[in-house]
């Protein structure tokens, strides 16, 4: 699981990220979970949100992610709300939450396929290296619900390889990787962050070996 | 290809590969049908005068039943996360997919009703008036019935929920369905029945989407 | 004018001025809601003579018809309700809506109650699927409907969007329903059962039936207030405001 | 008064049977639209100051 | 206090803290009598002769749709392998399983069928009929039912599979319990029915237990 | 989250784990997950089961527990096979899977109370004392869907605390924990092996501060 198949990098993407949080503010169930947050990830940024259980960074990713619309405060793309601008802002950021949109009767080239066709540049061919790179070569045509955790969550992962967006957002992508795919992983972040790109991650593992490496530290929990 | 047929190709693809998909609303609408004559009365002059109300209650339930599945299995899996996060448009994705539902559930109902009217003696004048207030009436109840399923979604035992929320609104397309085939039976005019379930459709099929896209985003703003 | 309803509207988009106001106002529905009850039932019971075909089981009118037209009239003011939560975002409205529900869905209950004791001396049977007791019986399913999905639901928010949404689509069904039931029913039905039709009614038998309907719109109003506190003090418990008033009453 | 007679008022020709029990039902369920709200009115309150009072203790505690 | 006393009580606190586990197969009971009518004919003649049959049939899919809850939950949230786990006995669970769902659908449906009865216009003699035959027959569906549960609730769209699994092993209950009430009502003896369903309720309630243990353990053997 | 209330642990427990595994051997989908494997378990052993996503760790463990009887070889417990001896077996061990068996609607203390019910001794103190300790204090009386993952992960893993077996067998125990509870788990498995329990566990996280520890490592994944 080593970088095997670098992808033409100079071509990656076109636009770089300009994300930001103005002043967002959310609570549930009586509880604020954070108050008056302002942040920016900008080009080459690596963001970690940290913070105990219950802290809230699953809640600030979906809403940086617009996902989520329940909260105070704004969450712009250049200078524009991202609800206002939403197409264009969904064509420029990858999301990759807890639960993965893997099919399990379909085989990993088939979710993979469904994964990209809002990006038709991408070949079928691109789709084969990025499997194969996540070490599933060989189980292209197995249906994924004969596939391990950590497997189906590789296919999943695959989409870092294909899509060209500059900005992604993930919420917890170490889950159920073993070591050599944590390895794998991190490098791939950090080749990311260094050909331009930004990444917004919660993780509770330490991601210390990338110099770009920025922390928010979300409230503690009570 | 963009992602709306994307996915309705592949969840085509998946429910050539599940055929309990298409094939248990077919049998759950025989076995319904099977139930009368042996919980009422197996008289064939009987059953020939309540062979249409009985053939469209059967439908009715069958699609009630298939409704269930329609976007769970997308809600848990986390791909209607991913459509939200594409930025591509809800009604559309809504539109598509109770296009794949009827073809999997209110199409071969259509095809086989006919048939299975011939084990309640309808009377002969009446196929043609069932086989097409079905062909009109099903994707109604596909439409209607994908409003009530994307509002319980999330809820645990959606089943009896959905078919409390979704029942009364299919009433008007029982009794016209029903009556079509009933008048057709005994001779008569069922034009006027299939003009309102023609116009109804046209309604239905604008206005639905709407809601059932409403209703997604609900599962999601969490 | 319009400035003041635009006033007036923001101010009935905080939870703490209804709270406030609505106390004031209670009394004010509330005591002439069973002034009108007391005296329209006494009236209706004791002192408007006898129907002269129904006899004395006409008497059931002077619920029967507050009741049947307060049940349809709450349903639309649910679904408005619950659209106009869904498009200015107004979470009061969203509370009413909430509240509408069962005090509608009871009201319904009591249209059909009513109505199927009544059937039974004057029809003698307790049901008929006559058109408009049909069409009763599936706008008490929409309530049911509607109460269920709002009890499904996890969080509140979610609960006040689903429930305006299927509230709002029975809305647009129900002419629908009732044209198809009316149209099912001319074709069906025998056309010996039906309700009595626009009698040209005793002035002594009228006004008392104006009375009682002027009291259940006032009771349910009342109702709705009681309600929609409640749902106030719940969605704004952390609020510092509700906070005090529940150390106050200790 | 329409009855002659308080026997009379009670039997309602032959259909007090039918008139008491839909005043009735409808006593009860007015009655028991009121008491709801006042009930869980009471019961929100009890809740919250029992919540209030544990968060007290809690930041005293802290 | 046992596991099993445990999960009795645990199981009737969540249906007295959801309200719609109970309410709502009795909405649904309500709502399918209410489709006959509208379907085939109002008359009260016509009512008054089919109304054993559908009363029947109604509560047999209300109890039906109600089953595919029954272990889901406790599949999916671990409740059952923890169960497995414990070492105690399978035929104990499956017995306290059914008596809950019996207590929350197949009880409440017997109290209020006889009002209910009353807008199908049902004899007055047969009431007691009903009553009765509905009383013992509706733990046979909840015991039946449960096999069938325990069968399908690994299955993902399990509700549909659940009544192709179940109907044809209602059919005779069915059969017997609807021929008891009209027989009731054209006023011959139903005695013989009521003894067919106490008999096959006892044989049901000693054997299905086996079946529903068996059928769960396979989920689980994974 | 630390030891707060140490158990009074001359009474934890009266039998010392004595678990053997002889020549297991298991495949799946014609794939050999691992071959004639021989461990046994012992007073004050800590065993971690390692190796890539889809080695296996899940299946062994749970043929291990007893919950999956679909391997070749034996595993014993004091020299008879655990499916002889299951009641026994079970009483002596604790499992604790991927699903935490938490239903939503009840709260912590409800759901806890029902784990503990096999051991009457346990008494309601220590159900609260434990949720204390996992500190979930304040937290008693709400119900379970209105903790974030981590916190009913807390739930589950509050049975360590409460019921007095001597072998925990734990698949993936740290998932969704944050460090101070990492800390805490690592803490209570050690003090556990120390007073003459055995864990068996799997988990991608390195235990390396426990002495006891011992490594069985799974075939890698092809
Ligand atoms: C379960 C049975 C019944 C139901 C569901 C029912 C329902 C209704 C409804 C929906 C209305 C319309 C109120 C309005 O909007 O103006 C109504 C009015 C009325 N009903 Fe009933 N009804 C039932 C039985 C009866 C019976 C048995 C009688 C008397 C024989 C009766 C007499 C009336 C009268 C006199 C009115 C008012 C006159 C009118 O507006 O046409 N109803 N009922
Ligand atoms: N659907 C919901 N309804 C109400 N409250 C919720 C909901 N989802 C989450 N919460 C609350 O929001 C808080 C934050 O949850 P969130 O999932 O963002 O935490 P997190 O930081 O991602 O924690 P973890 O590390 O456990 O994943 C939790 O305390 C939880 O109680
Ligand atoms: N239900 C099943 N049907 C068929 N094969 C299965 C099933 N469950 C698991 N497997 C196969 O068994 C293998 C081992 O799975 P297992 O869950 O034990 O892995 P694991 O070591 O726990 O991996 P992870 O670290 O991802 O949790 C996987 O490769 C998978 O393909
Ligand atoms: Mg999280
Ligand atoms: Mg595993």
């Amino acid at each position: 699981m080593t970088r095997s198949a670098p992808v033409d990098e100079s071509k990656w993407f076109t636009t770089h990220c300009d994300l930001s949080a103005h002043d967002v503010s959310c609570e549930r169930d009586d509880r604020i979970l954070f108050e008056n947050l302002s942040f920016t990830v900008k080009k080459g940024d690596l963001i970690q949100l940290a913070g105990p259980n219950g802290a809230g960074k699953t809640t600030l990713l979906r809403l940086m992610a617009g996902l989520n619309q329940d909260f105070d405060g704004e969450v712009r793309w250049y200078d524009e709300n991202i609800q206002s601008c939403f197409q264009d802002y969904a064509r420029q950021r990858l999301y990759i939450g807890h639960l993965s949109a893997i099919k399990k009767v379909l085989t990993p080239l088939e979710n993979l396929r469904w994964f990209v066709s809002s990006w038709p540049e991408v070949s079928e061919d691109a789709l084969w290296q990025a499997l194969e790179e996540v070490t599933l070569a060989g189980y292209e045509d197995i249906p994924c619900q004969q596939l391990s955790a950590g497997q189906q969550r590789r296919v999943a992962l695959a989409r870092l390889l294909v899509t060209p967006t500059p900005l992604w957002i993930l919420d917890e992508p170490f889950t159920a990787l073993d070591k050599a795919g944590v390895a794998w992983l991190e490098a791939l972040l950090a080749l990311h962050v260094n050909r331009g790109g930004s990444v917004l991650i919660t993780s509770h593992h330490a991601l210390s070996d990338i110099p770009a490496l920025r922390q928010i530290e979300l409230g503690v929990q009570k | 290809m963009s992602l709306v047929t994307a996915t309705i190709k592949r969840d085509l693809i998946i429910a050539a590969r599940n055929p309990g998909e298409w094939l248990n609303p077919l049998m759950f609408f025989l076995m319904v049908l099977a139930l009368f004559p042996l919980a009422v009365d197996p008289d064939p002059k009987f059953l020939s005068k309540i062979a249409a109300g009985v053939v469209w209650v059967a439908a009715l339930l069958a699609t009630l039943l298939s409704l269930d599945a329609l976007f769970k299995a997308d809600v848990e899996d986390g791909t209607l996360e991913q459509w939200l996060a594409s930025g591509e448009s809800l009604y559309a994705m809504a539109l598509g997919k109770v296009f794949v539902h009827w073809c999997i559930s209110g199409l071969p109902l259509t095809l086989v009703a006919p048939l299975l009217a011939l084990m309640m003696n309808l009377p002969d004048d009446a196929y043609a008036a069932l086989f097409f207030s079905l062909l009109l009436g099903t994707p109604i109840l596909s439409l209607l019935g994908a409003v009530g399923a994307a509002l319980t979604a999330g809820v645990r035992s959606g089943g009896l929920l959905l078919s409390l929320v979704i029942l009364p609104l299919y009433i008007p397309i029982l009794i016209f369905g029903a009556s079509a085939v009933y008048h057709a039976g005994i001779g008569m005019e069922y034009a006027g029945q299939l003009g309102f379930l023609a116009s109804f459709l046209c309604i239905s099929m604008t206005l639905t989407p709407f809601a059932v896209a409403g209703a997604l985003k609900l599962n999601l703003s969490r | 004018m319009w400035e003041a309803l635009k006033r007036l509207y923001h101010r009935m988009g905080s939870p703490k001025w209804f709270y406030e106001i609505s106390a004031r106002w209670l009394p004010w529905f509330a005591i002439p809601a069973a002034l009108c009850l007391i005296v329209g039932t006494v009236w209706g019971l004791a002192f408007a003579p006898a129907d002269y075909q129904q006899g004395n089981s006409f008497r059931i009118i002077y619920i029967h018809v507050p009741a049947a037209i307060l049940a349809q009239g709450a349903y639309a003011m649910m679904a408005i309700a619950g659209g106009i939560f869904l498009i200015w975002r107004m979470k009061m409205a969203a509370w009413v809506a909430a509240a509408i529900a069962p005090i509608g869905a009871s009201f319904c209950f009591l249209a059909l109650i009513t109505g199927a004791i009544w059937g039974k001396p004057t029809w003698g049977t307790w049901w008929v699927w006559d058109a408009r007791l049909t069409s009763m019986l599936l706008l008490l399913f929409l309530y049911f409907g509607v109460m269920a999905l709002q009890k499904a639901m996890e969080t509140d928010d979610t609960s006040a969007k689903a429930g305006a949404i299927l509230s709002l689509v029975g809305l647009v069904n129900i002419p629908i329903i009732k044209y198809s039931v009316e149209w099912w029913n001319t074709l069906h039905q025998p056309a010996t059962l039906k309700l009595t039709e626009e009698s040209t009614m005793a002035m002594e038998m009228l006004i008392p039936l104006l009375i009682m309907i002027v009291g259940f719109y006032l009771l349910f109003a009342t109702l709705i207030f009681m309600r929609t506190r409640n749902e106030v003090l719940w969605h704004e418990r952390k609020k510092s405001w509700v906070k005090k008033l529940i150390e106050a009453e200790k | 008064m329409f009855f002659d007679s308080f026997a009379e008022f009670i039997a309602m020709g032959k259909h007090g049977f039918y008139v008491w029990l839909c005043y009735g039902i409808t006593a009860l369920v007015i009655i028991a639209n009121i008491l709801a709200p006042i009930r869980q009115r009471k019961k929100l309150f009890e809740q919250q100051a029992r919540l209030q009072r544990r968060e007290k203790k809690n930041a005293s505690e802290a």
